[in-house]
């Protein structure tokens, strides 16, 4: 990433902690309140013009959820990531749908998947995925599929699992196993 | 006056059975010469007999309506009656059917009384699949009825006459009397028409499975649908006999097997004959049905009418 | 008997004591006035009565007693009394309008200068000296000036000026004129001219006729010299251009009556006509591009004028330019003040009387029956066809539908109601949030009110105090004058007592709509009616008669029954209705011409009136006046070179090919023949659903009628080397096509009918133009069992519409569950309309192919067949989209269709059933009315029906029908044994479940893919042509009122230029 | 040959080996807990529906409908088993395999079999693969739709158990619990072959008058729905899909 | 001769007047054309009844002969003269009246100065 750009941003934006993958991808964090803005300017001034997608990492050791808006830009053929870390239990965000409407689909999902909210977004309490869900979003860590599917589902008795990985060292390939 | 409608009746009977049986038999079995050419083993030959019977065994139905209801009857009476409106072996008692009550235009024009009457079952079904087809093929039907008028009118026009026997008993007396050789421009007029008619690719705009599924019998089922693939095996039937008798001289012989006989060669023949077009082409789009219909085949049909009229 | 100079007398009088009783006492004055003006109607009258009772040719009167040529002379003749009558009844009229106005009454000097007015115009009228005509000229001018500068619109100055300019230049053109005259004829004096004198010989005897016309003339307001004249109309309150165009113009025209004697007739006469032509023309055309109503009557009066002088001028009887000039001296002073009162009060739909006059005075300005205009045109074209010349007829025709075109455009503007965007719709559908009150709980009211606005959207009555006052009483007293005397005259002209005791019919019914008789008791007196009228008329018919009559009484009769769905009063509804049906008989029973087309013109207008009813029928109407106007002027322009009579005798009548040509041509308009078909959907379309379904089930079939009238006179005719027939054929198949191609892309179920009986009249057509037995017999044949289907469907539609609302066929669905009856017989209907048998449909299928086969039309059979299939295609669309599919949410509580409008579809059903089973039910009786034109070519064994070609036996059909239908169906209630019986949303919708009808019931645009196969067949091409045509008649109109700059200075400039016009045009012919 | 083709058929698969899993019997597997489905008069609540909705749909609980007797329902049967309709309707990842019976390799055909796309007119569903819970619903919905006599084919292990989604909060464990499986085939996934020996499975319990699960459907009703509604939450859908 | 001389005279009046119409804008001036073109034609139907030394057209003793009858103005001319002038003076009165309205409403001498109707 250019370091005049990030540069730039860092005084605009107070961005921080820039984190150079390769030539063509970088990450960088910003606050919250300041993570619209960056990303208008990034589209509308720096010629980042395309979400390549938008998603969640759920960091429930720092009690955050961390936000990942993938910007790309074609000119300077550059992924840049921009990581917003939220609050676990103040999961509003501002939306973006105005500057991509295809953004609306991925806060919809985001909306049923963590159960991060993004007011005004069109259709966000739409169905996604999941159809009538109820509880915790299931792909927050702290909720436990398993349990879940046992308590839900009927389980059929006799059912064996394996650890995949042992399984084949034991059963599949016991001969070549040795040499890895 | 009772034993004349006794016997009227015992050989409708039989002449209904024949049909029924031989167009069964015909689908199933170029349903396994389709399959031979793909390398498939394909299906038995009495497959569809095992087809109608399940339908018919199904156990539960459910209706939409009155029409729902009588569409398939509706059809199936088209089917019959477009059968039983002409003769099917020349000069045999048990197989003129009811020709006498009408001519030629009544058997073109009481092909749409089935289509009518599946059309409103169909309609009445609720599924937007089923006159979305109905549409494409009433669409599909005006663009090779003409044609198929037209080379009708040319034999009209030709022998002077629109009685089916008539036309019939005009192209005895060898194959070079057959209209398809003494009016060439109308037998492939009607022939192309007839692909349409028969609704087979690349004129499948009705059934298309890749866009409306199936199309009007999407809600047919159990009963109903067995009733619909009896009426196909009659009125495809009905269909090549009519075609038989207007372009390849129909089927006479003194015995009446052997007239029937060459009636099932003679039939066989032109079912092929749309099967391999079918296996050979893609489906047209409606629309391109329908400008393919009134290009070259009506300007074939308009050149055997003028043929036929100097 | 009353010395003429008492006319004078009393009015002079009166106008110089009436500023003395004024002080007096103004209302006794007032009083006082009327008995004068009464004095001027009576004194006329009896010299009218006494000069048609005891055969006295003349009254005559010397002023001063002194032999004829010292004195000045007045005279009345029969021509004159008549005049006299009207003008001064003209002149009584507007005197009781204006001394008793409401606001602003004329008080004093107005009503002395109307006094002068009429002091000079009856002057004008009796006087037989040309200088006093001067005198009276100036007279009547110079008050009438006066009357101007009391006008309340203050622009009256600019416009009275230029009146002023041009008058006086007419005035000294007359008066050089007087003065050649003078130097030739040493006398003025009418009654004393020296014999022997030629008027004419040397230059004097061209100047003095050049100016004493031109003088003449230019008061006439001739085109193009009629600008100032306009103004003038535009800026004066409505009486003065009703004394302008009923008092002045007449008079004047009767001066120039005095004159022409006097000039060559091969000098006048061509001139006389050509200015005629130009006036009529131009001044029409002029009259078309006005927005202003008043200017546009000033066109018209001048075009009127025009008219007036090609009958003066083609030297026709002079009595047919007096009858035409007093009806339009009446008719135009009538509509003025009906044109006062609409725009004193917007749109007239609430104002019954208003609306019935103003029909009244446009149809009379038209010439339309039963005014005596009608008779005089009638007459009048008579006897130019007599002469052969088609060029004036041509013009007089092409004037007339001009005139149609503004007068109707107005009328049509102030009955329309205010919902009516007065364009065509039918292509432009509406946007979604059109459909009705989808969201609103209480759908259904809003649907049946909607329903109820669609059918009872009549004009709506209310005698209520402020809507009427007494002032209509005159207008109303003048239009039921205009009636009578129109009867009178037309009787006069050829019409029988026979013949017109059913029109009584009308007056009956409008009596009961005065009192106000409930529609459904005056539709049962209808039905009464209707079965009276059958009585009456049957010993009349004959052959094709009684066929189309059992269609037409029948037809209508049965279809009466569907009116008593009507609620409250629908004033006019049955009196139209009963006048179309009569209009319809008469058309049966006439014997001459005269009778023939006085019934066509009946049966437009009483038709236009009920198409004028419906909600949004401006635009439709519009066409469809204009369009049978047009074809009722070629049928007439046909009529009037026939030389002889059209109905029985055609063997007998000249060979002509041009009047076969134009009659042809007519009748192709009136069946709506592709290329004159645009009137036919919107108006069929706008007009109320019951009275289409008459239109559409009847009406459609009188253009058929006539050509089944003219029968063999039309036959072997040959165009270019080409047979008629054939050309005839080609039309009726093309409109079939046509026909059916557009019904197949309508959204609207009414477009669609309508577009459906277009083509279904298309094959009458070519079943009639075969020309043979077997031809006739299916074109009679699908005639009645089409006038039976149609109306199923019409009526059964007429149900749906009315109970859900609406008329888009995609807004409705699955109403199969709701409205079983009406499925049913729209089922039958449409399993007989596209000809799939067993049903009659079939039969005229049979026999048309059979027909076009034998006679060897292979092409037109093909195309035929292509559009049956295409009508199989619309059909049904229709069915489905509106009963079958999805049925939507507000129409859950629709009801079956109420009975009146069940049980005409029923008896239709039973006899198409009947006629279906026992085809020689119907085929029989036609085949004895075809006997005395064509030899039988088919013959019976049984029920069957055998023609050259092939065979048809009905009664057997339907028995293998109803076995191979009976059969299959016992089988399947055998089979089926656990039927489930499930709800609209109980289908497969590939796993999902439907939401919502609206969007599952697959019926908008459903034929999108043929469209685009074949969409460029439907191309809107005739609508742009006409429209164009449209265009460019509206661009030339306007281009024509520029020349009428509104400079003074340049229409005296017109004027002189006229006046040179007129000098080539003498010299010319000299 | 068929031999050869059953020890092809489970010779990859983890699951035990023997015949297919049979249908278990709905009365052990408890009760239908609190769903409520029928008013007193015996019609179907619908509750799922807005007062609107139930208009349009049919509330007509399923029946058991007795089969004939003797030879008849025997001939019947084979009709069915020899007329194997397909539904074409792909529910999960298994749907691959289906292809592969049309083309003239496997040629299903021949077998009387063959796709109809629409539920009405086939008398097989094949469930192919894991059912997510909102392909549950449609699965339902479907199943509902065909006409009886109708049977159901569970292909792959994740129908049996989940397979590797087992613990998924979204793939259900045992179609059996949902609706009446007739056969079901183990594999992850298994190969044509494997479900060609299971349509073949089919016809014989078609033949031997086994192959009853609408009826099962009918008289386990309750069971079944509350199974159903106890994961499709949003149940928006009649209780009885005709 | 003198006659002639007349005619000619009441010709270039009119001719003179309606030049002065058509040229004039204002108002006033073509009122006056307008007389103009009156007086000529007044001339000219004056000029139709003049007889070369004739007398006046009086009926006495001396006038009853034939002879005497030809050598008197023609009197019929004079009487529509007189007729026409007081008509004439009528329209002109008029014109005028409406004249003096028309400048007061458009406050101009102009006669097109202000359009208000045409077409």
């Amino acid at each position: 990433m250019n370091i005049e750009l990030y540069k730039n941003l860092e005084n605009s934006f107070g961005v921080t902690s820039l984190e150079v993958k390769n030539r063509n991808q970088s990450y960088i964090r910003v606050k919250k309140e300041m993570a619209v803005p960056l990303i208008t300017h990034l589209k509308l001034v720096e010629s980042y013009k395309h979400l390549s997608f938008f998603t969640i990492i759920d960091q429930i050791e720092k009690g955050e959820f961390e936000l990942l808006y993938m910007l790309h830009s074609y000119s300077r053929n550059h992924d840049l990531g921009i990581i917003v870390s939220i609050e676990r239990h103040e999961t509003d965000m501002e939306s973006i749908h105005h500057l991509w409407p295809a953004a609306e689909t991925y806060q919809r999902e985001l909306r049923e998947m963590f159960g991060v909210e993004f007011p005004d977004s069109p259709g966000l309490y739409e169905n996604f995925c999941l159809e009538g869900w109820e509880g915790i979003p299931p792909m927050r860590r702290e909720f436990d599929t398993k349990r879940y599917s046992e308590d839900t589902f009927y389980k059929r008795p006799g059912r064996e699992t394996n650890d995949p990985a042992k399984y084949m060292k034991e059963k599949i390939y016991p001969s070549e196993a040795e040499t890895w | 006056m009772l034993s004349a409608i006794l016997t009227k009746t015992f050989y409708t009977f039989i002449s209904l059975m024949v049909i029924l049986n031989y167009a069964l038999l015909l689908i199933g079995s170029m349903a396994r010469i389709r399959a031979k050419v793909q390398g498939r083993v394909g299906q038995p030959v009495w497959q569809p007999y095992i087809d109608i019977i399940k339908n018919y065994g199904k156990r539960t139905a459910v209706t939409h309506g009155v029409m729902f209801y009588l569409g398939p009857v509706f059809r199936l009476a088209g089917g019959l009656g477009t059968y039983l409106f002409m003769p099917v072996v020349y000069g045999f008692v048990m197989f003129e059917n009811f020709s006498f009550s009408g001519d030629l235009l009544l058997v073109m024009y009481f092909i749409f009384f089935g289509q009518l009457g599946m059309a409103l079952g169909a309609g009445e079904s609720g599924h937007p699949y089923s006159p979305l087809g109905v549409s494409r093929g009433l669409a599909q039907m005006t663009a090779f009825e003409l044609p198929f008028a037209l080379a009708v009118i040319s034999i009209v026009a030709q022998y002077g006459t629109l009685s089916i026997t008539e036309i019939v008993a005009a192209q005895q007396g060898g194959w070079q009397n057959w209209v398809a050789f003494t009016n060439p421009f109308a037998m492939i007029a009607g022939m192309l028409a007839f692909l349409g008619m028969s609704m087979q690719n690349p004129f499948s705009v009705v059934i298309a499975p890749q866009e409306i599924p199936i199309g009007p019998p999407t809600e047919m089922h159990s009963a109903f649908l067995g009733m619909l693939q009896t009426n196909r095996a009659i009125f495809n039937g009905a269909k090549m006999v009519l075609f038989m008798n207007l372009f390849w001289g129909g089927a006479t012989h003194k015995y009446l097997l052997v007239a029937i006989l060459i009636m099932v060669v003679k039939t066989f023949l032109i079912y092929l004959y749309v099967n391999i077009v079918g296996a050979s082409f893609p489906r047209f789009k409606t629309e391109q049905s329908i400008r393919f219909f009134l290009g070259v085949p009506t300007i074939i049909g308009i050149i055997a009418v003028i043929l036929q009229s100097i | 008997m009353v010395n003429p100079v008492f006319l004078i007398a009393i009015t002079l009088g009166f106008a110089f004591i009436f500023p003395l009783f004024e002080k007096i006492n103004p209302k006794l004055s007032r009083l006082a006035g009327i008995l004068v003006f009464l004095t001027l109607v009576v004194i006329p009258l009896i010299w009218f009565i006494n000069i048609s009772n005891m055969d006295i040719p003349y009254i005559y009167s010397s002023t001063v007693g002194l032999p004829s040529n010292l004195t000045i002379n007045l005279a009345v003749s029969y021509m004159e009394a008549l005049v006299l009558l009207v003008v001064n009844g003209v002149g009584l009229f507007v005197y009781l309008q204006e001394a008793y106005s409401k606001e602003s009454p004329w008080k004093g000097k107005q009503i002395i200068l109307l006094s002068i007015v009429m002091l000079g115009a009856n002057g004008l009228i009796i006087t037989r000296d040309i200088f006093n005509i001067f005198v009276f000229m100036e007279i009547s001018t110079i008050s009438l000036f006066g009357l101007l500068s009391c006008s309340s619109d203050d622009r009256v100055f600019e416009g009275g000026f230029k009146y002023m300019l041009a008058s006086g230049l007419s005035s000294v053109f007359y008066l050089i004129g007087i003065g050649f005259f003078y130097l030739v004829a040493g006398t003025l004096n009418l009654d004393a001219l020296p014999d022997g004198i030629n008027f004419t010989g040397g230059v004097l005897g061209v100047l003095w006729p050049l100016f004493l016309l031109s003088g003449v003339l230019i008061e006439l307001k001739p085109a193009f010299a009629n600008g100032w004249g306009m103004d003038t109309y535009e800026a004066a309150d409505y009486s003065l251009g009703a004394i302008m165009s009923g008092i002045q113009a007449t008079a004047l025209i009767i001066v120039l009556t005095k004159i022409i004697p006097l000039i060559e007739s091969n000098i006048i006469m061509p001139l006389l006509l050509v200015v005629g032509s130009i006036t009529f023309i131009i001044s029409h055309l002029q009259a078309l591009g006005q927005s202003s109503f008043k200017k546009m009557l000033g066109y018209s009066s001048s075009a009127q004028i025009g008219l007036v002088l090609i009958v003066l001028g083609s030297g026709t009887n002079i009595l047919l330019a007096i009858v035409l000039l007093l009806t339009h001296s009446v008719a135009k002073s009538g509509l003025f003040y009906t044109g006062k009162y609409f725009n004193e009060c917007g749109s007239g739909r609430d104002k019954p009387l208003l609306v019935v006059l103003s029909s009244l005075f446009v149809i009379a300005l038209l010439g339309l029956p039963p005014f005596p205009g009608f008779g005089a045109k009638w007459t009048l074209l008579q006897i130019l066809g007599g002469k052969s010349d088609v060029f004036t007829i041509f013009i007089i025709l092409l004037g007339s539908l001009l005139e149609g075109v503004y007068l109707f455009r107005w009328l049509g503007l102030k009955i329309k109601s205010d919902r009516d965007s007065g364009l065509v719709v039918s292509e432009v559908v509406p946007d979604d949030d059109a459909i009705p009150g989808y969201s609103s709980s209480d759908t259904i009211g809003v649907a049946s009110q909607t329903g109820l606005a669609g059918l009872g959207g009549c004009i709506k009555v209310h005698f209520s105090s402020d809507s009427f006052s007494y002032h209509q009483l005159f207008p109303a007293l003048m239009a039921v004058i205009m009636v009578v005397s129109g009867v009178v005259f037309n009787k006069g002209v050829g019409l029988t007592f026979r013949f017109l005791i059913p029109f009584s019919g009308i007056l009956f019914f409008v009596v009961l709509d005065l009192f106000r008789v409930p529609t459904k008791f005056q539709v049962f007196l209808a039905i009464v009616a209707s079965i009276i009228l059958g009585f009456y008329v049957y010993p009349e018919l004959n052959g094709f008669n009684t066929l189309f009559g059992f269609i037409f009484l029948f037809g209508i009769g049965v279809q009466f029954i569907a009116f008593f769905n009507r609620k409250g009063y629908s004033p006019g509804l049955m009196a139209l209705t009963v006048g179309l049906l009569v209009s319809l008989i008469s058309i049966l029973t006439s014997k001459t011409n005269f009778q023939l087309f006085f019934s066509w013109e009946m049966m437009t207008l009483t038709s236009y009136f009920l198409v004028l009813r419906g909600d949004n029928a401006f635009a439709g109407g519009y066409r469809y006046i204009l369009f049978s106007l047009a074809s009722a002027f070629f049928i007439l322009a046909g009529f009037s070179m026939l030389h002889g009579i059209f109905i029985g005798e055609y063997m007998s009548l000249p060979q002509n090919l041009l009047p076969v040509i134009l009659i042809i041509i007519g009748i192709i308009i009136k069946f709506a023949g592709i290329g004159v078909h645009i009137w036919l959907p919107v108006s069929y379309a706008e007009a109320e659903n019951d009275v289409s379904s008459i239109f559409s089930t009847v009406l459609s079939k009188v253009g058929v009628y006539m050509l089944f009238l003219g029968g063999l006179y039309f036959s072997k005719r040959v165009f270019k080397g080409v047979d008629t027939m054939y050309l005839l054929g080609w039309i009726g198949v093309l409109t079939s096509v046509a026909g059916s191609m557009m019904a197949l892309f309508q959204e609207d179920i009414k477009y669609t009918l309508a577009y459906s009986s277009m083509g279904q009249v298309g094959y009458m057509i070519l079943g009639f133009s075969i020309m043979s037995h077997l031809g006739w017999i299916s074109s009679l044949y699908l005639v009645t069992t089409h006038m039976m289907f149609i109306g199923m469907l019409f009526l059964s539609v007429s149900g749906v519409i009315y109970r859900t609302g609406t008329r888009l066929m995609y807004q409705t669905g699955g109403l199969i569950k709701r409205m079983p009856l009406s499925f049913i017989s729209a089922l039958f209907a449409i399993i007989a309309l596209s000809g799939v048998p067993p049903l009659s449909g079939f039969g005229a299928k049979w026999l048309m192919y059979s027909a076009l086969l034998e006679k060897g039309w292979y092409l037109q059979a093909a195309m035929a067949m292509f559009a049956s299939g295409v009508a199989f295609l619309y059909l049904f669309r229709l069915i489905h989209s509106i009963f079958l599919g999805q049925e939507k949410a507000i129409y859950l509580n629709v009801k079956e269709a109420p009975a009146p409008l069940l049980i005409p579809q029923y008896i239709f059903m039973i006899c198409v059933m009947a006629i279906s089973m026992f085809p020689n039910l119907l085929i029989k009786p036609l085949q004895t009315v075809i006997e005395p034109y064509f030899a039988s070519t088919v013959r019976w064994e049984g029920y069957e029906v055998i023609s050259a070609l092939g065979y048809w036996n009905g009664n057997a059909v339907m028995y293998v029908t109803m076995g191979v239908f009976i059969i299959p169906l016992i089988w399947l209630l055998i089979v089926n044994r656990h039927v489930y019986k499930v709800k609209q949303f109980n289908i497969v919708y590939a796993a999902e479940r439907p939401f919502k009808p609206e969007t599952t019931h697959y019926a908008y645009n459903f034929f999108g893919h043929y469209q685009k196969a074949l969409g460029f067949l439907v191309e809107p091409l005739i609508s742009k042509f006409w429209n164009g045509t449209g265009i460019l008649v509206n661009n030339l109109s306007g281009g024509l009122r520029r020349w009428n700059s509104g400079n003074p200075q340049g229409y005296v400039f017109q004027i002189l230029l006229y006046v040179i016009f007129l000098s080539f045009l003498m010299g010319g012919t000299n | 040959m068929e031999k050869d083709m059953e020890r092809r058929l489970y010779a990859d698969t983890g699951a035990p080996e023997g015949s297919p899993v049979v249908n278990p019997d709905p009365r052990t597997l408890g009760d239908s807990s609190n769903i409520q489905l029928f008013n007193e008069q015996l019609k179907l609540l619908n509750s799922g529906l807005t007062e609107e909705d139930r208009l349009n749909f049919c509330d007509t609980p399923p029946e058991v409908i007795k089969p004939f007797r003797g030879h008849w329902e025997n001939f019947l049967n084979w009709a069915r088993s020899e007329s194997l309709w397909i539904l074409g309707f792909g529910t999960g990842c298994g749907a691959i395999e289906l292809r592969p019976l049309m083309t003239s390799r496997f040629d299903m055909y021949q077998y009387g079999i063959q796709p109809r796309p629409t539920p009405r007119q086939s008398s097989i569903f094949v469930i192919g693969g894991y059912a997510s819970v909102k392909t549950m619903k449609r699965i339902v919905r479907s199943y509902e739709q065909m006409q009886g006599p109708k049977f159901v084919l569970g292909l792959g292990s994740c129908t049996i158990n989940g397979g590797m989604y087992y613990d998924s909060y979204n793939t259900v464990n045992r179609l059996d619990h949902y609706i009446p499986v007739d056969v079901y085939i183990a594999g992850c996934m298994p190969r044509p072959e494997a479900l060609l020996a299971g349509l073949m499975e089919l016809k014989t319990i078609i033949k031997e008058g086994r192959g009853e699960g609408a009826n099962k459907y009918a008289e386990n009703f309750e069971w079944y729905k509350a199974n159903q509604k106890r994961i499709i939450k949003d149940w928006n859908m009649p209780d009885y899909n005709w | 001769m003198m006659t002639n001389l007349l005619f000619i005279l009441a010709g270039a009046l009119v001719l003179v007047g309606l030049w002065g119409i058509l040229t004039r804008r204002n108002i006033f001036k073509i009122i006056i054309g307008f007389s103009l073109v009156d007086t000529g034609v007044h001339v000219f139907l004056v000029a139709i009844g003049y007889v070369k030394n004739g007398t006046a057209p009086i009926f006495d003793k001396e006038y009853s002969s034939l002879h005497s009858l030809l050598n008197t103005v023609d009197p019929i001319p004079s009487a529509l003269v007189l007729t026409a002038i007081v008509i004439g003076l009528a329209v002109t009165a008029l014109m005028l009246s409406f004249a003096v309205r028309l400048i007061l409403k458009n406050r101009t001498l102009l006669v097109d100065g202000k359009k208000e109707l045409k077409w």
